[in-house]
């Protein structure tokens, strides 16, 4: 039985294959082409300010709230299945985390891990009812949409005896070890010396003008590189593209199709309390119309980096480019000088212009057809 | 006493939580049985239908806001029409009578916005941008065209969503470009208000950049009080929710009504004043 | 593989079996696909599950791969009654399946489907991962040992040829098949030289006692291998017999259903 | 051959199957019990108002804007594809009407065939660009989400002059002869025999309390008739269910399936255009924010009544009875004493209930597991 | 069907071809599945296309009935240059396929599968609907006919048999094909009694003038009803052979690409 076994060194049914052709295969890979010509747009259209350092920070801030979600919510697609719940979950998890540390005073290191338990169980409710009834997950998840939407203003009302706004976060938590982790900017002393030694902008003042690299958006590198790793490197990121591939096959082949999907709603959760935490510090309070519609951005950046809404196709590394992409058009087009009436005109534009250009790349680099 | 309030905000919007706010507790006082109804999104054939669903049960009284009489006006006149006595609310000042509605509690948003840009104007601004976080909304729309035809400079409307993070962002990009302006109006406290402040800090212009906005929250008074916000718009809200519900109790009960239209506001929140309302504000009153 | 294999040995292994089904019924909604099928696999045997286009095979053993809850019955496995909750269950217990529609993500790679659900790792901890090469070489050693050479072990297998797609579900069910190999009309796809490696193979992995369930259309694959051979009709057995108790003729009989074939066979010439 | 020919007449390898179960296992019925378990609920809790006449024409006339959306995407949604364009498309058509009747004054028989016209040119569009790229219809269709949604708000801007809000279409149409097919109330005059007879409840004032039939309940009961006779007698419908199953299969068989999703994306976009005229006319004005996340209403509506998101299988009916649902569970709540603080958790409560109690029944009946 | 059916029928007849295929390629990416083959059918002769799995038979039909473009070649359809644009037209010029993956959608009835781009509908004007009695009699027919025994026509094609679902689509290809029927691997999954009738089937059409284009791992399958036998391997051709030049052995040595079976041979004692 040890016919042929040089050809497979080199099979004359295959042609040679050039390198981009290569990378552009990859599912993580694809969106980058539409990240290059947005960046081309703005760099001939806005103000430069965009891309200095501060201009880049400030776009990538939103794009990292976001990203973070649209990570979750690629994974969660992976494995075939939606959770329309995620913003509301955002403002449901704020408004828990708002209260377990002004009304209750808790310190964060119970806060926070709490907030995640609380989401995780959310999250593992969701899939349980999926799992359990059959029925698809787009439906159940958008009644804990509404659910959990109505229950952050019932529990903001009752947490502050009648306002929609529940404030007193940063102070509560200002003076917490932990605090630094989740709030505020990473590295501000590197940024102060560089500012000093007239390395990057800084004010007539002289303090810089990026004060450090803000948290979310080293949570989000962490979460895409992480996200990626497991997808690619792990046995779990092959049962949850299995599980999104065909569900019934995996489980006959022995992937435990419900286990990995429960847990999948839980990260999704708990990306959605991660971003809850992060803002709820960051702007000191929470209220009841926090998220509002993060969810549906959250897939559209999903969709935008390659993810298939039919699941078992999709990157995490797709999502990470995909909300850059959306945080970007969204916040670039105010450095331009279009008619801003015409905003969700050129937004729309955008988009379609940025996936069309991706994808006639990519057909034309991997001779697909 | 069965009251039904039918109004184009929802209840988990800053602003209308504290017009429910004033209608639970007129209903407390009066023991009346009132209801607020709301549609799900700015809305109006929904909330035409809700006016319908809430003349059909035969209210004692009804309490309606009119940001569209065309699309409101049926409704309204069929309500009128079955015998139910309506007050209007918040806005529609202007047809409220021709509608049919006893009388109108409330302040016009048009107004109000053209009373903050003349206070903006007048504090030296001459370059604004109006950071509206629903474009589309009318209610919001219009208090955006009366910002510009009190405040006379130039004015560009920022469309923005209502994500903090997004808004600040966008704020900051508009600073950024374009250094001259000098006044961001918010269309809410809390959606842009709050963010608007953190962007100018962000920027380095405290100071030089005037913000103001519409409606309350506890947070962006406090940054009246310590000066890095100009003031807030007050429309007293509450008295919008509370009084129209008062008076079509006791016009229940006796027959009184008042004789003309109330006006609530608009009444411009300074740093003196600030500190007083911050209270208030926290527990959803003002 | 030598090339002195003899498939036509005589005696069945006489063991206690693996698995054993007692009047499994199974229904689905208002449609009845058994009605009461006992059947049984000792281990070192080919126990052949035959029987017209209908019968239920697929459907049977699916419930002895967990895929199914059978509506009644009872299921022994290793003498103890079991019910496996899922074919991870079933397949942790020992039985390895190649079901008739394979059973693959035609979005994943071949390596990835091979492994799908019992993936090797490397590394410990926190930088425990896919020990991917590992897995690419097996892939293509597996693959080639039944006759495919796959160009790479990353081509998605939904571009895979029918016979090639069908080999990679064969190779991964015996490179796990512990102590039941389940074989769903494993040859249906495949070429001349696959269906004799597949065959032989079969042969190889009773020899170390493993018990094979062979379900197939062709009454010379089945004569090959098989120890036993149990005939499905309409959703019942017509009976076992063991290898010698019956003819090549008789048995196709059988296989179609009893005597409806005779009115086709003169016009077949045998060729079937 | 002629063996068995009796066996087909009764088969032993089939169990009785009762009446109930037969109907419960078309898609089309499937979300009944979900409408039966959602009225009895209002029995128990809603003003009786509510289930008078007045009443239910009350809570059909907002199911039955929602329904006509409903069924076009149901329709999209069995042919594999997604409109997300829809809830804009409703602001543009309307403001391209409104602007064709008030400000050009044209008449109703030139505007209303105008704009169907014109909103199936978009509809192609979108599906021309959908099949042309094979990029997923969910990101080209929300790239028009936004683009129409901005062009309304421009186009009412120009065409009042600065207003997002364009008034005086009542006026503009009331005496034209094609006015009563498209607003206002049918079977007046029968109301009102009615009324006088005492047949029907009137306001203390005299009048009837329902002075008609709302023509949108008309269109709604006519459009699902029709959408059920094409899905399940015509060819075309044969068709739809085929490139929603399996685009390369029915490809191969030799159906058109362009030409399929190309018509079906006009279809949804003329009924979106159906629902902006009759709103428009009922409303006598139109601004940006009409027809607001109505695209995702419509999927709700579809989904609750049976249509699986990966294409394929649905019903029109299903869509029909699910935009029933909803329309009673959000105006019903109107007619009970739930706080509205709690609307949003009634709202996702009831809607996870129903389809909940559906799923349970039908798996019930048919005996499927 | 009448008993004295013969197969083994001597010449072919000599027409012109109806589908003449020219030095086809095809590259999928940088994957070359066929590296120029040339092949034709004529009417009333069964063209038998053999090879080894992944040799590019499934992707040759698919060239021929409209799915693929070719990268390169040229196709001839009834002495003209014709180029496919989607299987509707190959299906309107009077081509029926039977694909190897089926083309079913398993939601559906196998009645609507059955007539799936062809519906027979009765009424007119805006009564013209679909003539459901007739699709589903229809239906019932002519899988008796093949031998297959629907419990209903209503069922989900999803929720059948393999064998009986492949008995549709052979079923469905039969009953509309015209001047040219593709059957790529039709009995790889039927039982003894219907693959007797498919093969009774191929013969009957043949009769008719129809062109068949017969794909098979089974050389006695092939045997029984071709004409001429074309050898497919790796991408290319290795020539072709008409009935009677060639011996069962040859044919199943070329089939498994060459000299590779010899070491086989033995092990399988024939019965391949
Ligand atoms: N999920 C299901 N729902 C309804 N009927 C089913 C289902 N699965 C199988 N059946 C029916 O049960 C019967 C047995 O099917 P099964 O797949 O077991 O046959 P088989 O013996 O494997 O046939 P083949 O040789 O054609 O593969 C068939 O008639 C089929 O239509
Ligand atoms: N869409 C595709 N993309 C990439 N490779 C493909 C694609 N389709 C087929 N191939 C490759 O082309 C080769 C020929 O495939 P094809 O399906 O034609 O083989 P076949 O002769 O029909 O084999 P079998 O007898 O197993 O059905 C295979 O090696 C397959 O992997
Ligand atoms: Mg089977
Ligand atoms: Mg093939």
């Amino acid at each position: 039985m040890s016919d042929s076994a040089s050809q497979s060194a080199v099979d004359e049914r295959l042609k040679n294959e050039s390198f981009g052709a290569r990378l552009m295969k990859r599912p993580e890979l694809g969106a980058i082409a539409g990240v290059i010509l947005v960046t081309i747009f703005f760099l001939a259209t806005a103000d430069p300010a965009m891309f200095t350092l501060s201009g880049v920070v400030n776009f990538m801030t939103p794009a990292a709230q976001l990203g973070i979600l649209a990570i979750g919510a690629a994974l969660l697609m992976i494995g075939g299945e939606f959770d329309l719940s995620i913003g509301s979950m955002v403002a449901f998890a704020g408004l828990f985390f708002a209260a377990a540390t002004v009304t209750m005073g808790l310190p964060l290191s119970i806060a926070i891990p709490a907030t995640f338990v609380f989401a995780a169980l959310m999250g593992s409710l969701n899939g349980f009812i999926v799992i359990r009834s059959g029925l698809p997950s787009f439906i159940v998840t958008l009644a804990f949409l509404f659910i959990l939407r109505g229950l952050s203003l019932v529990g903001l009302k009752l947490a502050t005896g009648g306002s929609t706004q529940l404030r007193g976060v940063r102070e509560a938590v200002e003076d917490d070890w932990l605090a630094p982790f989740f709030s505020g900017d990473a590295f501000s002393g590197l940024f102060a010396w560089l500012a000093k030694n007239g390395l990057i902008e800084t004010f007539k003042s002289g303090t810089p003008k990026v004060p450090g690299f803000p948290v979310e958006i080293i949570w989000f590198l962490i979460i895409a590189i992480l996200a990626t790793w497991v997808l690619l490197r792990t046995p779990v990121g092959n049962w949850i593209f299995a599980a999104g591939g065909d569900p019934n096959a995996a489980t006959n082949s022995g992937v435990p199709v419900r286990k990995v999907k429960i847990s999948l709603f839980m990260v999704t959760a708990c990306c959605a309390a991660l971003v809850a935490i992060i803002t709820v510090m960051d702007a000191g309070s929470t209220d009841a119309r926090r998220g509002f519609q993060k969810e549906f951005e959250a897939i559209i950046a999903a969709v935008i980096g390659g993810c298939l809404l039919t699941g078992g196709y999709g990157s995490a590394i797709g999502a990470f480019f995909g909300a850059t992409i959306f945080g970007m058009v969204v916040i670039g087009l105010t450095y331009t000088s279009f008619d801003q009436d015409w905003f969700q005109v050129f937004l729309g534009g955008m988009l379609l212009i940025a996936v069309l250009f991706n994808n006639a790349i990519r057909k034309r680099v991997t001779g697909e057809r | 006493q069965d009251i039904l309030v039918v109004a184009h905000g929802q209840a988990n919007d800053p602003f209308w939580s504290v017009v429910k706010n004033g209608v639970d507790a007129a209903a407390k006082d009066t023991g009346a049985n009132v209801e607020f109804r709301s549609p799900e999104t700015f809305d109006m054939v929904q909330m035409s239908q809700m006016i319908d669903a809430a003349v059909n049960q035969e209210p004692d009284g009804l309490v309606v806001s009119i940001p569209d009489a065309d699309a409101l006006g049926p409704s309204i006149e069929r309500a009128v029409a079955a015998g139910i006595p309506v007050i209007s609310m918040n806005s529609g000042s202007d047809v409220s009578k021709k509608l049919g509605a006893l009388l109108h509690v409330g302040q016009d948003e048009f107004t109000a916005g053209k009373a903050a840009g003349a206070k903006l104007a007048e504090m030296g601004g001459s370059n604004a941008i109006c950071v509206n976080q629903e474009v589309g909304n009318v209610a919001l729309d219009l208090r955006c065209e009366g910002f510009a035809a009190g405040f006379g400079g130039t004015v560009e409307v920022l469309p923005t969503s209502n994500d903090p993070a997004e808004v600040e962002a966008k704020i900051r990009a508009a600073l950024d470009s374009n250094p001259d302006i000098d006044t961001v109006m918010g269309l809410g406290a809390s959606t842009v208000g709050e963010p608007a402040v953190a962007a100018v800090e962000a920027v380095g212009r405290a100071g030089d950049v005037n913000v103001a906005t519409f409606d309350m929250s506890a947070s962006f008074l406090q940054s009246v009080v310590d000066g890095k916000a100009a003031f807030a718009i007050d429309q007293q809200q509450f008295l919008q929710g509370y009084l129209p519900v008062v008076f079509l109790a006791l016009n229940a009960k006796y027959g009184l009504i008042p004789g003309g239209d109330v006006p609530s506001g608009p009444n411009l929140i300074t740093a003196d004043k600030a500190g007083q309302v911050i209270e208030l504000s926290a527990q959803g009153i003002r | 593989m030598t090339e002195d294999t003899k498939f036509h040995h005589g005696d069945v292994p006489e063991h206690a079996p693996i698995v054993e089904m007692r009047d499994i019924e199974k229904h689905f909604g208002n449609i009845i696909a058994l009605a009461g099928v006992s059947f049984d696999v000792k281990p070192g045997e080919c126990h052949c599950l035959l029987g017209d286009n209908g019968a239920g095979k697929s459907t049977f053993i699916k419930t002895m791969s967990g895929v199914h809850k059978p509506t009644k019955g009872e299921i022994y496995f290793e003498g103890r009654p079991m019910s496996f909750d899922s074919p991870r269950d079933a397949m942790e217990a020992g039985i390895a399946t190649v079901f008739q529609d394979l059973a693959m993500i035609p979005l994943m790679s071949v390596t990835r489907n091979f492994f799908m659900g019992r993936e090797p790792t490397k590394g410990s901890g926190p930088l425990k991962r896919l020990d991917i090469e590992k897995m690419n070489a097996t892939t293509m050693e597996e693959m080639r040992r039944l006759g495919i050479n796959l160009r790479a072990p990353d081509q998605a297998v939904g571009t895979l040829s029918g016979g090639e797609r069908q080999t990679v579900a064969i190779a991964r069910a015996v490179h796990f098949g512990a102590k039941v190999l389940i074989l769903d009309e494993p040859t249906s796809a495949l070429g001349v030289r696959q269906t004799s490696n597949v065959l032989a193979t079969i042969d190889k992995v009773r020899k170390q006692g493993v018990g094979v369930v062979f379900i197939s259309h062709n009454v010379r694959h089945a004569l090959a291998v098989g120890d036993r051979f149990t005939v499905l009709n309409r959703g019942k057995t017509l009976g076992t017999a063991t290898r010698g108790e019956i003819s090549p003729e008789e048995l196709q009989d059988l296989m179609a259903g009893g005597q409806e074939l005779a009115e086709l066979e003169g016009s077949l010439g045998g060729t079937v």
